[in-house]
């Protein structure tokens, strides 16, 4: 095929993955806009980007996910291109159409496959017929009534799972075991579903309760070359949503992790999947693996694949976009050492992980040999209640685990945001946790092991002499005092450099 | 000097004296000897009766939130006393974590009549008006942040006095939504 | 051999390699004291680490160059161990010797090995011996009289540099062109050298004028296994200072790297290395290449090694002191992708680059995938006359040299030291040369492609009127409006968190 | 409100006002409208006349430094200015670079006659007395900093009128060192 350049992107995201995108494109030359909310004129991702516009109100419903006005602001500011990060659009095969429609270049797959993977039970539907193993369960069309899923459900056992068709994030979904009302659990899936997505259609799955969740990052191109990065271990997760992912996965072996990759390019080549896309599967203790989902776009968790690999993926996805073909194949890709990621949540551990909201007073990130910090916010920012908790990934490299986790610990020890209550303890602890440091840990771990967790932050003594230190140097510069005021001119906007220092000089 | 903060322990009152580049600082019924090594930006190294103490602090307003070493962080108040006394007062600790006080000063009245927000965001939805009665495990309102819903629902039969919100309001953590009554 | 358990270390040096060594040591579990002068009490270095003894005076001769006291403070301390990072004491045998004899393991190579290769006379015959090529010249017992040197001189023509045997680091170094008079530059060098070092013997070689600097960096350990990691490139000097260093060379292909790696490892053996090493060589045009010198310690460019192949060299001296064996064959080493370190120094590019003091008034250090950043300094630290002007280095990594590059402008461009002069207007300039740029620079490029290089700062007046509004906002601040102010709570020594922020929201 | 600086370029006046949520700035004889986007620590996001100014600064003391954009760091001193009127007085470069003027306040005068300390650094050997005739090239004083040896040498033959330093002093560039005069 030939080649489309790309001169101008639209980033049509926010947050940590609309930086790691404007930063790609600053490397390969590529102009950025970014589209923001009203909330997000100054937000890290609208200053790092070579121009913004704003395309609307702070709800993304207003903003970032406004399909025509984003393609509207691209089409008006000669964009060739528009990246949709991960949430939001990304997903909407819609909105891929109607991108490509408007001229312009949607970097993701085609809209075909977003739809069909969106579609959870065709999804299902056409693995088996590519001989991808599903989690063994019950689609049917795709449009069962309460009664075919029921007499299913008889057939499948307990426990089970119900999902939603059009479902993602954990919404429309019901565990149901041996003591439940599978009725009513249907019912209350269904109604959820419907209010979530528009959409009521459900499907069943057998539940896999103590399983890991290994994914297999693939790249293909438009020529047809597919390859796969292998695989991210993302087990520990609490309420669905993954915190901390790994590469390799402490659990795979080589053989393993061949038949995943395998399988994985085959269910990419199954649905003509073109861009870089993710096959999720469910890993029993077996080593029997099951294919769970496909998601169709980059990935929060991809920097663990891009560490271990050496494969840079955003500007891998700009390039295939562009046209060009993958420049390496199967045989030269390998993996090297072992990288974790942390995602750094405003959220307060001690209340139940609610959102915490507010400025960020003071954000400080580690670095030195194999840290990487992918970060959306800065000391002065605001984590704004419309948008997700992610403020930051905190990434680390090392030559194998036990080293990573060690460097894991140290960069977290060594990560400041001040403000609001972030999830940086729990990080901590599950760093730390036996079951995790053994490489043992499954989907079942956070709510297993770290159900007993709670903060302990100890005795605030010295940090309340800390703050009373502070404010006592506060009140002394305003009053001019003479020790400490080097003419009074330590009261101002920039005082970060108001160093200063008693003895031994 | 004197210095008082609120944070999940209650109200604390810290003394700091200067005493030639040294300082004394009182809290909790002890003395302290305090050497500043660097002050930088928000970043402290102290010398605590000779045990060395980096920290990070910032503020802003009122709210003080610091870093010890490579501990966590922890939130306080600053809060202003009558007097430039030391008194000492140790509340129960919230349910709410320490520094994120409502935005209205005061934490809301933790009584089970009274139903707060569970964290910043915005209201979703209203379920009940006044006069209402609710069963036990009714949703009242629902709250809306980070993409997260969260449904605050009746702790049992009772009756709606007072709805204190309306949809699309932005509240902080601990404001007063609804007010139930014995039904 | 046995092992000999390392838990404490003392680290004998300051600034980014101190840093450094104590994050290693951090990650192995291991203890770490700085020993540091009183200039440093408050230094990064001197914060890092786990405790701190001021050994001494600001001057290096009267605390980092202390053996003794080094030493005796260790075995107070209970170190099992003396880390001498470089520069100061790294290379100093009778030090490494002491260290020994007081039942410490100095980290790093024996002491006849650092001995040997530090006579540089001494060490070119020994090279000679084990059939390591040589640049041409003339050492002879390494103590000749000028007679000698000068009938070796008529038979090795010119240009010809005259080198101290005791040499390092461009002392008592002459550079003798056709037009020179030979007996002149003879007494000069040799008083330099005597003054540098203590010690006015002078060897002979050829000046090869344009050819490449490129090292093998080697790790070798008790039970004589020995690797080397391919090779670095350092051909972009001022002065025989590297500035900017990368691996892998854009010169060398595959014949040359092994032929290289294989003639360092015998460099090594010959003198029955042990520990982290490097073997120096100059290259010509015609791939031939010549021993220099070896650089018997961890050196400042590492990073770039560590980057390509994936393993950590401080780690691994600490672990090859402790007895360990190396944990990898050659046969398990390879290199992947392109990374580039700058060094970022304290000198005026537009004065000569003469060293520029003072407190940092602000440090910011990019981040993002492929960036490392070992910085010896941050926001508030003082950059003193006292130690060398090497603040942080900026390493990055990519796929390939060209984005290697572009990914280091990036960073360059997001790199900020406020306070002092720095040479980034400098380094932005080699980033941006045709010459650098094409692979092609050479020892010679400084002098001959950059020689024409002033830095052009352009027009002030949008600083002029940053720096008006940012007072303005002080003096806002100062006087509690009531737009600004906020309740006057902001002119506070922690107000980097003073965000500010109109309309929109 | 005027603002005086002393750059590489000379002193330059500016001068800012404010109108509501704008400022409007007087520089070289041009007016500019500003409106600050954020301001955050030592980040300053700026629109002037609409184009968007990002900037990293610092101070302390009189010392200011600036970062736009992605371009190199500029030094400034904030000078006072006699009266609140915008004098513009634009002098001739110095040698040195910006923001790097001596500790003493006032440059050293440049004339032939004064040697004047070539970087910050300690003074590692003075080898003249007043009264010494030198000739051309010969070292007068030896200054050392961060590992680097400096002499500085008689322009010309010339007589020692005065040594300003001794051995171990720890001098800022364009300190005086030594004054000669012909011989």
């Amino acid at each position: 095929m030939a080649t489309r350049p790309i001169r101008r992107i639209l980033i049509a995201n926010r947050g940590e993955i609309a930086v790691r995108i404007a930063r790609a494109c600053d490397e390969l030359g590529i102009a950025t806009i970014a589209a923001v909310s009203e909330a997000d004129q100054a937000a890290m991702h609208a200053r790092v980007a070579g121009e913004r516009v704003v395309v609307g109100a702070p709800p993304a419903r207003d903003s970032y996910l406004r399909g025509d006005r984003l393609i509207e602001v691209a089409r008006q500011r000669g964009c060739d291109a528009i990246h949709p990060g991960y949430g939001f659009l990304s997903q909407n095969p819609a909105f891929a159409e109607a991108v490509e429609r408007a001229g312009l270049i949607f970097i993701g797959p085609k809209a075909a496959a977003i739809r069909l993977m969106g579609d959870k039970a065709a999804a299902r539907r056409a693995m088996v017929a590519a001989g991808v193993p599903v989690v063994p369960g019950y689609e049917g069309a795709g449009d069962e009534d309460d009664g075919r899923l029921v007499r299913a459900a008889d057939r499948l056992g307990r426990p089970l799972l119900i999902k939603a068709v059009a479902g993602g994030g954990g919404r429309g979904m019901r565990v149901v075991r041996a003591e439940d009302d599978l009725g009513e659990a249907l019912r209350a899936a269904r109604r959820e579903s419907e209010k979530a997505f528009g959409d009521g259609r459900l499907f069943l799955e057998r539940l896999i309760d103590d399983a890991r969740h290994i994914e297999i990052q693939v790249l293909a191109d438009d020529s047809g070359d597919c390859v796969q990065l292998f695989e991210r271990d993302c087990s520990v997760q609490r309420r669905f949503q993954k915190i901390v992912e790994e590469a390799p996965s402490p659990f795979a072996d080589a053989d393993l992790r061949q038949r995943m990759g395998e399988t994985a390019v085959r269910a990419a080549r199954a649905c003509g999947y073109v861009n870089a896309g993710t096959v999720e599967f469910l890993v029993g203790a077996d080593r029997s693996f099951h294919f769970l989902e496909m998601n169709t776009r980059i990935q929060v968790e991809h920097p663990v694949t891009e560490m271990t690999t050496g494969i840079d993926l955003v500007k891998a996805q700009i390039r295939i976009a562009a046209g060009e073909r993958l420049p390496f194949a199967q045989a030269d890709l390998s993996t090297r050492g072992a990288a974790i990621e942390c995602r750094i949540n405003a959220e307060d551990p001690d209340a139940e992980f609610a959102p915490s909201t507010g400025r960020i007073l003071l954000a400080e990130f580690p670095d030195g040999p194999g840290v990487r910090v992918d970060a959306g916010i800065g000391t002065g920012d605001e984590a704004t209640m419309h948008y997700d908790s992610l403020l930051a990934k905190i990434i680390v490299h090392a030559e194998d685990r036990p080293a990573a986790i060690r460097r894991m610990e140290l960069a977290l020890a060594g990560t400041a945001v001040l403000g609001v209550a972030t999830n940086l303890p729990y990080l901590r602890a599950v760093l730390a946790h036996p079951t995790f440091r053994a490489g043992a840990a499954t989907t079942a771990f956070v709510s297993r092991d770290m159900a007993g967790w709670r903060s302990d932050r100890g005795d605030p003594e010295d940090a309340l002499l800390t703050l009373a230190i502070a404010d006592h140097l506060r009140a002394a510069r305003r009053d001019g005092d003479p020790v400490m005021g080097r003419g009074g001119r330590h009261d101002d906007p920039w005082c970060r450099a108001d160093g200063y220092r008693v003895g031994g000089r | 000097m004197w210095f008082h903060y609120r944070g999940a322990g209650g109200n604390r009152a810290v003394r700091v004296e200067r005493r030639g580049e040294h300082y004394v600082v009182h809290l909790g019924g002890r003395l302290r000897e305090v050497i500043i090594r660097r002050a930088a930006g928000p970043a402290l190294d102290l010398l605590v009766d000779g045990r060395p103490l980096r920290a990070l602090v910032a503020a802003e307003g009122d709210r003080r939130a610091v870093k010890l070493g490579d501990g966590d962080a922890l939130s306080f108040d600053r809060v202003d006393a009558g007097s430039d006394e030391g008194v000492e007062v140790r509340i129960e600790p919230r349910a709410s974590a320490p520094g994120d006080a409502p935005a209205a000063g005061r934490p809301a009245p933790d009584l089970p009549e009274a139903v707060t927000a569970s964290m910043d965001g915005q209201i979703a939805a209203v379920m009940v008006k006044p006069g209402d009665v609710v069963e036990a495990g009714a949703t009242l309102v629902v709250l809306e942040a980070m993409k997260m819903e969260m449904r605050l629902v009746a702790p049992r039969r009772a009756l709606v006095r007072h709805v204190a919100c309306q949809t699309g309001d932005v509240v902080r953590r601990g404001r007063l939504l609804v007010q139930l009554e014995a039904a």
